[in-house]
């Protein structure tokens, strides 16, 4: 793959506790790769499956959904939900063909921004070598 | 929306040192609905604001993006602005540029790449806010009170004082709780009874409480502010106007059943007064044991002995209905029952009691006026033996979680028994000694000093009878010892319960329950005073096993919850709720089943939103197989074209 | 294979005292040897009622066209309609139920029990025939099938022609019902989800071009959705339209239409397109099959939701389609649900 | 032109068409008909019923007509919009069935006229037909004959080629089929004058074989007109699911719809594409108002067969139905436009 190819990344975080993580990360000056592109969402709970297929289409190569860890949701349970939808989500992803690594969920509380710093890290190394993400995507 | 102004602040260097802020402001320019875009360097600044107020008002904005910092700490700053130059605060967002973006990136060409992008994603969803009012509710100004123990008391009296009407309602005939059945409290040793009649009595004579004992809460509705309760109260069949406390129908009174008061270390008549102290000062007569279910015939001496005819059977229950702003529920706990530790012979030998029966054996008030002596041949125990943790800290068998108090009062049994019976021994099995609290390390540090109490760490393994005596068989861990004691006496440390009921009472208040059955609080560290549900707030054991100063403090607590609502003429709630496109709802409630807040009931075949009770999580909107239901200014159709954004250039 | 004239009888004693509305039912068809659906309304006709293997349809799909009819009447007829259920279309039943769909008291169901039979599969059986056409098929005593082609007629072990979910079959007597013909016979039942090993078994980038192969077939025809019972909603998210409108509809309403995905049968929006449809249906496909035996394309559809069927059961513990009072899959959890896969 | 091929040769003149995009039906592994790309390689003869018929070459799923995106220079907003007009190579349709072409030339009507469709015919223009006249019926429900079509009709056609066995009879309607004939002259014979009796007992044979009928297609349309509002439909289209398989697969429905695929709302970027679409789908009625006045199935149903039976004809004195069959087979619900046309001819008798 092209040394320049730089994998773009859609990440869904709530607003409790992983935006608030991932300010946390920037507060405490973390650094980690401009890749990803945040979108703020109350509860991991409300990420619809259309959201990561349409992220996917509209030409992401990696979707991230993350919540608060399981007990510790705003809305009390949203993000069990969550855990339970978008495993279903990920297996039907995985049977269709994309590449395992390219749709990931984490838990990060609004103390993780070490945790935040590392997925986003990790997930942009583990992109890298699958290449543009085609699948899925309109007009590739 | 067509007119959209986008703001860049530079933050100093904060952000401008990574991003280029006049390219970002160069590039939203350039998106069809954005008419106005700046960059400035201090946004939050009263100039920086000033700015943003002039633009609204110039060019007609109807939406504002300012891209800065975190929402978490200008948006209300920007929203405000925003609000003072004449547009919905709600058509102002916030694009987090510098802790998501200028903090966490060096590479200022893409750094610049992406606040574009964020800021562009904000445009997309600012376009599509709608203009929103905070919800407003008046306040029904009335506090009701689940459970008269201590921690229903403490909360009844803070609220009343600072001048709210409180309903308490307590099932058992009188007030007072599991505490008014204990001897001395750890670590003062100081009269549990003395110190909490004082506070029954100023319940019962609060101008302020109005309290409702024999009664059950039946049905609750509404929301916060607005609850409507359904009240059952129970006959007691006696006027206590009329009664004068002669005791004279409880000395005809042919039916004998055990006292619940003495944990069945005694026995009570059917009409009956539960403690000497009991507040209201009346008596019962007990429907469920007269009359007689053998002889189903009532025998009325009681009423021809009662000379100030105070006794009418004719009393039937009541519901009393009654409005109420918010609800504090303190239903307490109870021991694990008997009937699970046949393995320490409890319920099986007289002599095997639990941490309550000898709490009430060395009350002066108590079967034996204060004396220990053994239920089966009324003998003074000489050798006692304390197990700690009979059903708390086993996953496998029982309880998993720690029942917290057992160790405190452990040590007190043990030093009470010395203080009783100054030849006696006692030995405690213990798995660990958990004495957190002022003064409670120093407490058990006593009892082993002062009164030599034999702490033995293991696990006991049989308990059984021989030759009169509870021998009992265990290892001391420690010294790999196995142990052998011929006890006079027994003493287990069960585990507590969420009190029976208080599962049943939670499905009518709609409460979270955790997989113990306690109640859950809202978030486990920072509102562990309130409940699931706005407006229901949690006191005492019905939340977590604790101690009489916790659940005090905790009772506080919620008062002070609740009195911070009741103390507001109206409730403002955010607007950003769930709403239902009416057309696409086939009433097929899945939404409904996950709403955290039972904000939404079936109507007709379509769901409705109740808004007050809504809290805008949304994930009922991904629930949805028909996107028939969103959350206001953050609709499906806004995170679509978010993700767009994020995606494009 | 059962007998129906228990049925039928029951059949005609409700038409004859105004009990249901009409009768959905198997009628034969009016070419070749796939019956066809049969609407029922005068007790005369009742014997026009078939029960053969060929009875393939999902007949519960045409409760959704009920419901949508009563909805445009002024005053809807309420009585309920009869239907003709096999097991797994009486588990397409429960979920109506369980959606609130549909009401108990709108239908009557009459449930006929496979019992060790099944439903024919048209590909296999073509297959078989290489180019003759089959007039008939039926089922003799043995439990065999019985083609009759214009040479004459051929047998031939159940397994051969039966459906391959027939061959996986959960409940092929109904489950839920108000007149019973046949047998409850239980059979056992050793890999439920058999048929998927073949795709599960292929490497990520085998999978990706297995699918890419089927659904570039696609044409957006629809039919999958259209045979589906439980695809009843009167707008599909994926349509970028705004089906339901009403005159009260603003044009801010209007004018928020979601573009999940466009029209255009291209790659990528089939496979979203299908992908959603798959995610819709999980813990509420019944595996009917009536998706794949509708496409005209051959797409095999039904691979993708016995997918999510499966991780639903082994995930989740969830099976679909037992039990009314029971919360969808989506709208439930359980503390103890895996996690794995997240970070 | 009237000429003679021999079967063997086939393969050689497929091949020598070099210079024209060649679409041929093929058989995949699973057994289904499909026009596809001839590689050079087998090219089978036993050709069955595709499933799409070759309208999906004239008239493609999805057309791109143009192009348009906004630029921002300096102050000034500008919209380029750029027409994508096809680039056609010229192409060979083999094995069209008589049935399909006559469907082609029932498209040009609709695509031509005094507005002609450019997208179309840049494509059409381009397009030679090459028809294998049915001496088997491709499917069991051919109906063409009663439909005023035939198993080895003309019409639409550019080259006619009817298997005499070991060759095929091939004639040659227009300039464009001698182009193909041209193309591999040394394989081409003239046929004897025995050959030309054949060949006629060949098509009198053909029509025999057809083994379904509509009766009465002519006074059946002249009685729809009076029958928009009949209880029939109803009845008809009970077991309809409303999928598009009768309208997509059909080779002469021809309805679309036109709409922007926007790729990027800031900068805008987009196209206008036009899909298929047909009478079928609840929404294609849909009026912005949220009123639809083809409400339901009924109405759906009634609108196929009046376009096809009373419509048309009006206007092109033409059925707009050629025989196919394909929605008969295809249809997963067995709604049968031949049962359903002799309940309109029987209706009320």
């Amino acid at each position: 793959m092209a040394e320049d190819y730089e994998p773009r990344i859609v990440a869904f975080l709530c607003k409790w506790c992983s935006s608030a993580g991932s300010d946390l990360a920037g507060v405490s000056r973390m650094e980690y790769p401009p890749n990803v592109v945040p979108i703020q969402v109350m509860c991991s709970g409300s990420v619809s499956p259309l959201y990561i297929f349409s992220a996917f289409n509209k030409g992401a190569d990696g979707v991230l959904v993350s919540g608060c860890h399981p007990g510790d949701c705003h809305y009390i349970k949203g993000n069990y939900y969550a855990r339970r939808r978008l495993n279903l989500v990920k297996k039907l992803l995985e049977y269709v063909g994309l590449e395992t690594q390219r749709f990931q969920m984490s838990w990060v509380s609004a103390a993780e921004g070490t945790k935040f710093t590392q997925i986003i890290k990790d997930f942009v190394k583990e992109l890298k070598p699958l290449g543009p993400q085609t699948k899925l995507r309109r007009n590739p | 929306m067509k007119r959209t102004g986008v703001f860049i602040c530079h933050c100093g260097i904060n952000i401008a040192g990574t991003v280029d802020v006049k390219k970002v402001a160069e590039e939203l320019a350039k998106h069809p609905s954005v008419v106005h875009a700046e960059d400035y360097v201090y946004m939050c600044s009263d100039p920086g604001q000033n700015l943003i107020e002039q633009a609204i008002r110039e060019k007609k904005l109807d939406g504002v993006v300012v891209a800065c910092c975190s929402p978490n700490l200008h948006e209300t700053t920007f929203r405000n602005a925003a609000k003072r130059a004449g547009l919905n605060s709600f058509r102002c967002e916030i694009a987090n540029i510098r802790e998501q973006c200028s903090w966490v990136h060096k590479d200022k060409p893409k750094a610049t790449q992406k606040a574009t992008k964020i800021a562009r994603s904000a445009v997309e969803k600012v376009r599509q806010n709608e203009s929103l009012d905070a919800l407003s509710v008046p306040v029904t100004r009335r506090a009701l009170v689940v459970g008269g123990g201590i921690s229903g008391l403490q909360a009844a009296l803070d609220i009343a004082n600072t001048g709210f009407e409180v309903i308490l309602v307590e099932r058992n005939p009188s007030v007072g709780g599991h505490m008014i059945q204990l001897s001395e409290t750890f670590p003062t040793l100081d009269c549990s009874q003395c110190i909490l009649t004082p506070k029954m009595v100023e319940v019962s004579k609060h101008p302020k409480i109005k309290l409702m004992t024999y009664s059950e809460v039946q049905d609750v509705s509404g929301y916060v502010g607005n609850f409507k309760v359904k009240i059952l109260k129970k006959p007691t069949y006696v006027d206590p106007a009329k009664c004068t406390l002669c005791d004279e129908c409880t000395k005809v009174c042919p039916i004998v059943v055990p006292n619940e008061f003495d944990l069945g270390l005694t026995g009570r008549r059917a009409i009956y007064i539960p403690f000497p102290q009991a507040i209201p000062a009346s008596y019962t007569l007990d429907d469920k044991n007269c009359p007689d279910p053998f002889t189903t015939i009532a025998c009325g001496k009681c009423a021809d002995v009662c000379n100030p005819k105070a006794i009418d059977f004719d009393q039937k229950p009541e519901i009393i209905e009654a409005e109420v702003g918010v609800i504090i529920v303190a239903t307490g706990y109870d021991l694990y029952d008997k009937e699970n530790m046949a393995e320490y012979g409890f319920g099986k030998y007289a002599d095997v009691l639990d941490g309550l029966q000898f709490e009430r054996l060395c009350s002066a008030s108590g079967p034996t006026m204060g004396q220990i002596l053994r239920p089966s041949d009324h003998k003074e125990p000489k050798e006692v033996v304390f197990i700690q943790c009979s059903g708390s800290r086993d996953p496998e068998n029982h309880c998993a979680y720690c029942s917290k108090i057992c160790c405190m009062y452990t040590a007190k049994h043990a030093m009470l028994y010395k203080h009783h019976v100054h030849d006696g021994q006692a030995y405690i099995f213990y798995i660990d000694i958990r004495s957190g609290g002022k003064g409670y390390e120093e407490f058990v540090q006593r009892a082993v000093e002062e009164d030599g109490v034999v702490y033995l760490r293991g696990k006991v393994s049989k308990v059984f009878e021989e030759k009169g005596k509870i021998m009992v068989w265990g290892v001391d861990t420690l010294t790999g010892r196995s142990i052998e004691i011929a006890a006079d006496m027994v003493v287990l440390a069960q585990a507590m319960r969420p009190s029976t009921g208080a599962q049943e009472l939670a499905k009518k208040l709609k409460l979270a329950l955790d997989k113990d059955g306690f109640l859950a609080e809202a978030h486990p560290k920072l509102r562990p005073v309130e409940s699931v549900t706005a407006g229901m707030f949690l006191a005492g054991a019905a939340q977590a096993p604790k101690d009489i100063p916790e659940a005090v403090a905790q009772a506080s607590g919620a008062a002070a919850k609740a009195v911070a609502i009741l103390s507001q003429d109206r409730l403002f709630h955010s607007p950003t709720v769930a709403k239902v496109i009416s057309n696409l709802c086939t009433g097929c409630g899945m939404c409904v089943a996950v709403c955290p807040y039972d904000a939404l009931t079936l109507k007709d075949g379509k769901v409705e939103v109740n808004e007050v009770l809504c809290e805008g999580c949304g994930t009922c909107t991904a629930t949805c197989l028909r996107s028939a239901i969103q959350v206001k200014n953050l609709t499906q159709q806004q995170v679509a074209e978010m993700i767009n954004a994020c995606l494009g250039g | 294979m059962a007998k129906i004239e228990d049925l039928k009888e029951e059949a005609k004693k409700l038409l004859r005292e105004g009990k249901v509305k009409y009768i959905i039912g198997y009628g034969a068809g009016s070419n070749g040897w796939l019956a066809a659906p049969l609407f029922i309304k005068k007790p005369e006709d009742v014997d026009k009622l078939v029960w053969d293997p060929t009875c393939v349809h999902n007949l519960v799909r045409f409760l959704v066209d009920e419901k949508r009819r009563k909805a445009r009447q002024k005053q809807p007829d309420k009585r309920p309609v009869g239907i003709m259920v096999k097991g797994c279309d009486s588990r397409a039943v429960v979920v109506l139920l369980q959606e609130k769909f549909i009401d108990r008291s709108d239908v009557y169901i009459l449930g006929v029990s496979c019992e060790k039979m099944g439903v024919v599969d048209d590909a296999k059986l073509a297959k078989k025939l290489a180019g003759k056409k089959a007039k008939r098929v039926e089922v003799d005593a043995q439990d065999r099938f019985v083609v009759t082609t214009e040479d004459g007629k051929i047998e031939m072990a159940a397994e051969e022609l039966l459906a391959e979910r027939c061959l996986e079959c959960k409940a092929n007597f109904p489950v839920i019902y108000d007149l019973l013909s046949g047998e409850k016979t239980k059979r056992p039942l050793d890999k439920p989800f058999g048929s998927l090993e073949k795709i599960e078994s292929l490497s990520a980038a085998d999978r990706s071009s297995f699918w890419k192969e089927q659904l570039d077939r696609c044409i957006r025809c629809y039919a999958c959705r259209s045979a589906c019972p439980m695809c009843y909603c009167d707008e599909c998210v994926v349509d970028s339209i705004n089906l339901a409108v009403t005159a009260d509809t603003t044009a801010d309403e209007k004018a928020q239409r979601i573009h999940w995905i466009q029209r255009s049968a291209e790659s990528s929006e089939n496979l979203v397109y299908h992908l959603v449809r798959a995610i819709h249906l999980a813990g509420r496909c019944i595996d009917c099959g009536e998706c794949e035996r509708a496409c005209p394309l051959d797409i095999p559809l039904r691979f993708l939701n016995k997918k999510l069927e499966k991780e639903a059961k082994e995930l989740f513990g969830y099976e679909v389609g037992f039990d009314p009072a029971l919360p969808a899959l989506i709208s439930c959890f359980r503390d103890e649900d895996p996690q794995d896969f997240i970070r | 032109m009237e000429k003679i091929l021999a079967k063997k040769s086939f393969p050689q003149w497929v091949k020598k068409l070099d210079s024209w995009r060649v679409y041929i039906p093929r058989k995949d592994e699973e057994g289904r008909w499909n026009y596809f790309e001839a590689d050079g390689g087998e090219v089978s003869l036993d050709v069955l019923q595709t499933t799409l018929p070759p309208k999906k070459i004239l008239f493609p799923q999805r057309e791109v007509f143009l192009e348009f995106a906004k630029t921002l220079a300096g102050n000034r907003e500008t919209l380029e919009i750029k027409e994508v007009l096809p680039e056609v190579k010229p192409t060979v349709i083999i094995g069209a069935r008589p049935c399909e072409a006559r469907a082609a030339w029932m498209l040009d009507e609709v695509f031509g006229g005094e507005f002609k469709d450019v997208y179309y015919w840049k494509r059409r223009d381009q397009t030679t037909l090459v028809g294998f006249a049915c001496t088997t019926p491709p499917s069991e429900n051919c109906f063409c004959t009663s439909v005023e079509g035939s198993p080895h009709s003309e019409e639409g056609l550019d080259l006619l080629l009817t298997d005499l066995g070991d060759r095929y009879y091939v004639q040659s309607m227009t300039a464009k089929g001698e182009k193909l004939i041209s193309a591999a002259k040394a394989l081409f014979e003239e046929p004897k004058p025995e050959a030309k009796k054949q060949v006629k007992a060949a098509h009198a044979e053909s029509e025999k074989k057809i083994r379904r009928q509509l009766k009465d297609a002519r006074p059946i349309a002249q009685k729809l007109k009076g029958m928009f509002d009949s209880p029939l439909w109803d009845e008809e289209s009970m077991s309809c699911l409303r999928c598009g398989i009768c309208t997509y697969l059909c080779p002469s429905c021809h309805c679309f719809d036109i709409g922007d695929e926007v790729e990027s709302p800031s900068p805008l970027k987009g196209q206008r594409v036009r899909t298929w679409d047909t009478c079928q789908f609840p929404d294609f009625t849909m009026h912005s108002s949220g009123h639809n006045p083809r409400p339901d199935k009924a109405s759906r149903l009634r609108q196929r067969l009046l376009h096809k039976f009373q419509y048309f004809i009006q206007v092109y004195d033409k059925f707009m139905c050629v025989g196919c069959g394909r929605c008969i087979t295809l249809c997963p619900v067995g709604i049968d436009i031949i049962k359903v046309l002799d309940k309109v001819r029987d209706h009320g008798a």
